[in-house]
């Protein structure tokens, strides 16, 4: 049981994944298949905020008594504790969250957090980049359906091919 | 006078909690009823007009509820400008919304209570 | 100050009807209503898990979905009724003149 | 785990996660574009609501800037240039995806039983630098919001190759599809009647006077909005990234309010992209700054040196240089995100859209 709610949270976003993964693969239509893939981007950004979440603890934002007062000097014992920590990063790093070494209130790990920040705003500029590719591919051939823009560059091949025949053997 | 104000601020801070987390309950629970009519209408219109009044009415009671509890002012002021924009934007987009649906042609559907049973969402 | 939980399971509920609405929807006007009370329960959740949590810093989402929910409803209504982001909601139609020129 | 509120929020997490497996199985089974869409909107709700549920509240007001404003726009914006519906697939194409889908998913389901678990403080994601982010801050720089500090002090290199990647994506979609300029002069050109519609008598109710008076309310406010979410975002959640999107998400809004041309006349395509350039300009150049002072690429306290002892440490409280340097190349941020994507919205509304009407 205990093995279950560990773990409940990865199994659904894997979840999320395969269906990013599935539209990605299965549908031919160009904006539905951008659409898998950024269900799939965002199941990768759950699947990191969800490894930084540690029990207990809340947003990484310091508050309450962990805040020193502007201007003042810097409690001594939260430069000691900060210290401490990264000398004992070896063996029991995970004990810097909870009230020891310097802080008085617990918080989730902020690395993961900053590294989705920025993704997320590149994943919608991205996802522009590639509507604008789907744009320029309607206007090309008339079509976003991958299997009809693969029939058309099909006949075209085609065409060049016998073309070239032609003039090859008028050569 | 300095004491009748004194006691009523007695009473306030004893009845602020309960009041603020009631408050909070009821705008709720009013929101819910309007997504409850908003499954179980039967067009569009009425469906907006489910929707649209009990968000209005509801969240404006869940905030007021949740100034009740908040522990600063600093907080207050952030759930009245939550409220003035919700105040704005929220009859602003069913307007934009009821407005499209009747340009595009959506008829309500009319008659009486009887005829209403045709397809999905009805009263049934 | 627990008692607030009721509220947010009320919320959820009301959450999950809209969701029901939307993937339901008979017409596309249904999922443009239903999302639009989708955003503003957003809205009045995401305070209350931040009073829940005794961390009403949160309120600043809150803020911002309840400024910029409807820009997305908005460029709904203008997909359909003009089929083009480029002109302007004007006042009254305009048999002629230059498109995209609203006035004020 | 004992303590009450968090086994609600844990529920709420599991309730969030069904949801959004819910709209995601909706979107692999649509066919219409627009439902897609909209789907889509919801989904980034939820996960917003997810992210706050989970102690993310910075990535929680990115989601929701992005979510709410401009990602919904710029689908739409792609359709109304292509296509309104999917074509129907073949039932027997679904066989092979869907296989590779399970065999995938099994795979890394198997994975999981390795995994640390769900908010272990001591899983290796979390042992080591992050939690030193935690405990240096106070110290360090010396501002709350410890996101705020590694996104832009510890880990700023990380944050300019972010910010040049956006700076270089609303580039490529201006390259793509125009600056917006080219159709809206053909617009001029094509004559002032260019779009012609018949009257109808529904047209008796086609005005939007409450639209453009809630419009012309709002988007100074979202503007200022946007100036206290970025100047607020090292006490609280918020900062550039996020500032630059609701900036852009209110041209988005001028836009599509007033229209294209006064958007234009307001906010001119030259000036966004302009900005997004000096945008990238400005941080990079904090970084080279530095490199001038002798200090190392990004390292603020060069602007406003507190006296590093012989061995390079760092013992002096004095962090103003650091928030200086925070400041700037949150600044640098702001304006290649706004920037970028106001050129990347004009891309897409600028361009003439010639949807056939067996797609609409």
């Amino acid at each position: 049981m205990d093995f279950i709610l560990e773990r409940y949270n990865y199994w659904a976003i894997i979840g999320l994944m395969m269906i990013g993964l599935y539209i990605t693969f299965q549908s031919g239509n160009l904006i539905k298949r951008l659409t898998g893939l950024s269900i799939f981007q965002t199941s990768v950004f759950l699947f990191y905020i969800t490894l930084g979440k540690v029990t207990g603890g809340s947003a990484p934002i310091l508050f309450g008594r962990d805040l020193k007062p502007h201007g003042g000097e810097a409690p001594t014992d939260v430069v000691a504790g900060a210290g401490a920590a990264h000398d004992a990063a070896g063996d029991v790093a995970g004990a810097v969250y909870g009230p020891v070494n310097g802080l008085y209130e617990t918080y989730s790990n902020p690395l993961p957090h900053v590294l989705i920040l920025t993704a997320i705003v590149v994943g919608v500029a991205t996802l522009a980049l590639g509507l604008s590719l789907i744009v320029r591919i309607r206007e090309a051939y008339g079509t976003i359906e991958a299997d009809e823009v693969a029939a058309i560059d099909l006949d075209t091949a085609i065409a060049e091919a016998a073309d070239r025949e032609q003039t090859e053997a008028a050569a | 006078m300095a004491d009748f104000l004194a006691s009523v601020g007695d009473v306030f801070a004893l009845v602020r909690q309960p009041l603020g987390v009631g408050l909070c309950i009821a705008g709720a629970l009013l929101c819910l009823i309007g997504s409850v009519g908003v499954i179980r209408f039967p067009d569009f219109y009425t469906r907006l007009h489910a929707a649209s009044i009990t968000d209005t009415a509801g969240a404006s009671v869940l905030l007021v509820g949740m100034a009740f509890v908040s522990p600063t002012g600093w907080v207050v002021l952030k759930l009245v400008f939550i409220w003035l924009f919700l105040f704005m934007t929220g009859p602003t987009s069913s307007h934009a919304v009821a407005n499209a649906a009747y340009l595009a042609g959506l008829a309500p559907k009319t008659g009486r209570r009887g005829d209403l049973t045709d397809d999905e969402g009805g009263w049934s | 100050m627990n008692l607030l939980v009721v509220a947010v399971v009320a919320l959820v509920v009301s959450l999950t009807l809209l969701l029901v609405r939307t993937l339901m929807g008979p017409t596309l006007y249904d999922r443009v209503l239903a999302l639009n009370a989708f955003g503003t329960k957003t809205v009045l959740i995401l305070a209350l898990i931040g009073f829940l949590v005794g961390r009403p810093d949160f309120l600043d989402i809150a803020i911002l979905y309840a400024l910029i929910n409807f820009v997305s409803t908005i460029a709904i209504l203008k997909f359909f009724r003009y089929r083009s982001f480029q002109v302007g909601l004007s006042r009254k139609v305009r048999s002629g003149g230059e498109p995209g020129r609203g006035e004020g | 785990m004992s303590d009450p509120v968090a086994i609600e929020i844990a529920v709420f997490n599991v309730i969030l996660l069904a949801m959004l497996f819910v709209v995601g199985a909706a979107v692999a089974r649509l066919r219409s574009l627009f439902a897609i869409v909209m789907l889509t909107g919801a989904y980034s709700l939820l996960s917003a609501m997810w992210f706050v549920t989970l102690d993310a509240v910075d990535v929680a007001f990115t989601e929701a800037a992005v979510g709410a404003g401009v990602s919904t726009v710029l689908m739409l914006g792609a359709m109304l240039l292509t296509s309104r519906t999917a074509k129907a697939d073949r039932r027997w194409a679904r066989i092979g995806p869907l296989a590779v889908v399970l065999v995938t998913g099994s795979v890394l389901i198997y994975a999981t039983t390795d995994m640390p678990a769900f908010g272990d403080p001591f899983s290796p994601a979390n042992s080591y630098v992050g939690a030193d982010y935690l405990v240096m801050t106070a110290a360090d720089i010396d501002i709350p919001n410890i996101v705020t500090a590694v996104l832009s002090s510890y880990r700023g290199f990380d944050t300019l190759g972010e910010t040049g990647v956006v700076f270089m994506a609303g580039i490529a979609v201006a390259l793509l599809l125009g600056f917006g300029e080219r159709s809206l002069s053909a617009n001029r050109a094509r004559g002032e009647t260019a779009p012609v519609r018949t009257e109808t008598k529904a047209d008796k109710s086609d005005h939007h006077v409450v639209l453009r008076v809630v419009s012309r309310i709002l988007i100074p406010v979202i503007g200022i909005y946007a100036l206290y979410v970025h100047f607020h975002g090292e006490l609280s959640a918020g900062g550039g990234f996020q500032a630059g999107v609701i900036i852009s998400v209110a041209v988005v809004l001028y836009s599509l309010v007033f229209g294209i041309a006064a958007a234009l006349d307001a906010v001119p395509v030259a000036f966004a992209r302009g900005l997004a350039a000096f945008g990238v300009i400005l941080y990079a150049g904090v970084g080279f700054y530095a490199l001038t002072q002798g200090y190392n690429f990004l390292d603020y306290d060069a602007i406003l040196s507190h006296g590093a002892d012989a061995a390079g440490h760092h013992g002096d409280t004095n962090t103003h240089g650091q928030h200086i340097g925070i400041i700037l190349i949150e600044l640098g941020v702001l304006f290649a995100v706004a920037g970028s994507i106001t050129t990347i919205y004009y891309a897409f509304a600028g361009r003439a859209p010639e949807i056939r009407d067996e797609d609409w």
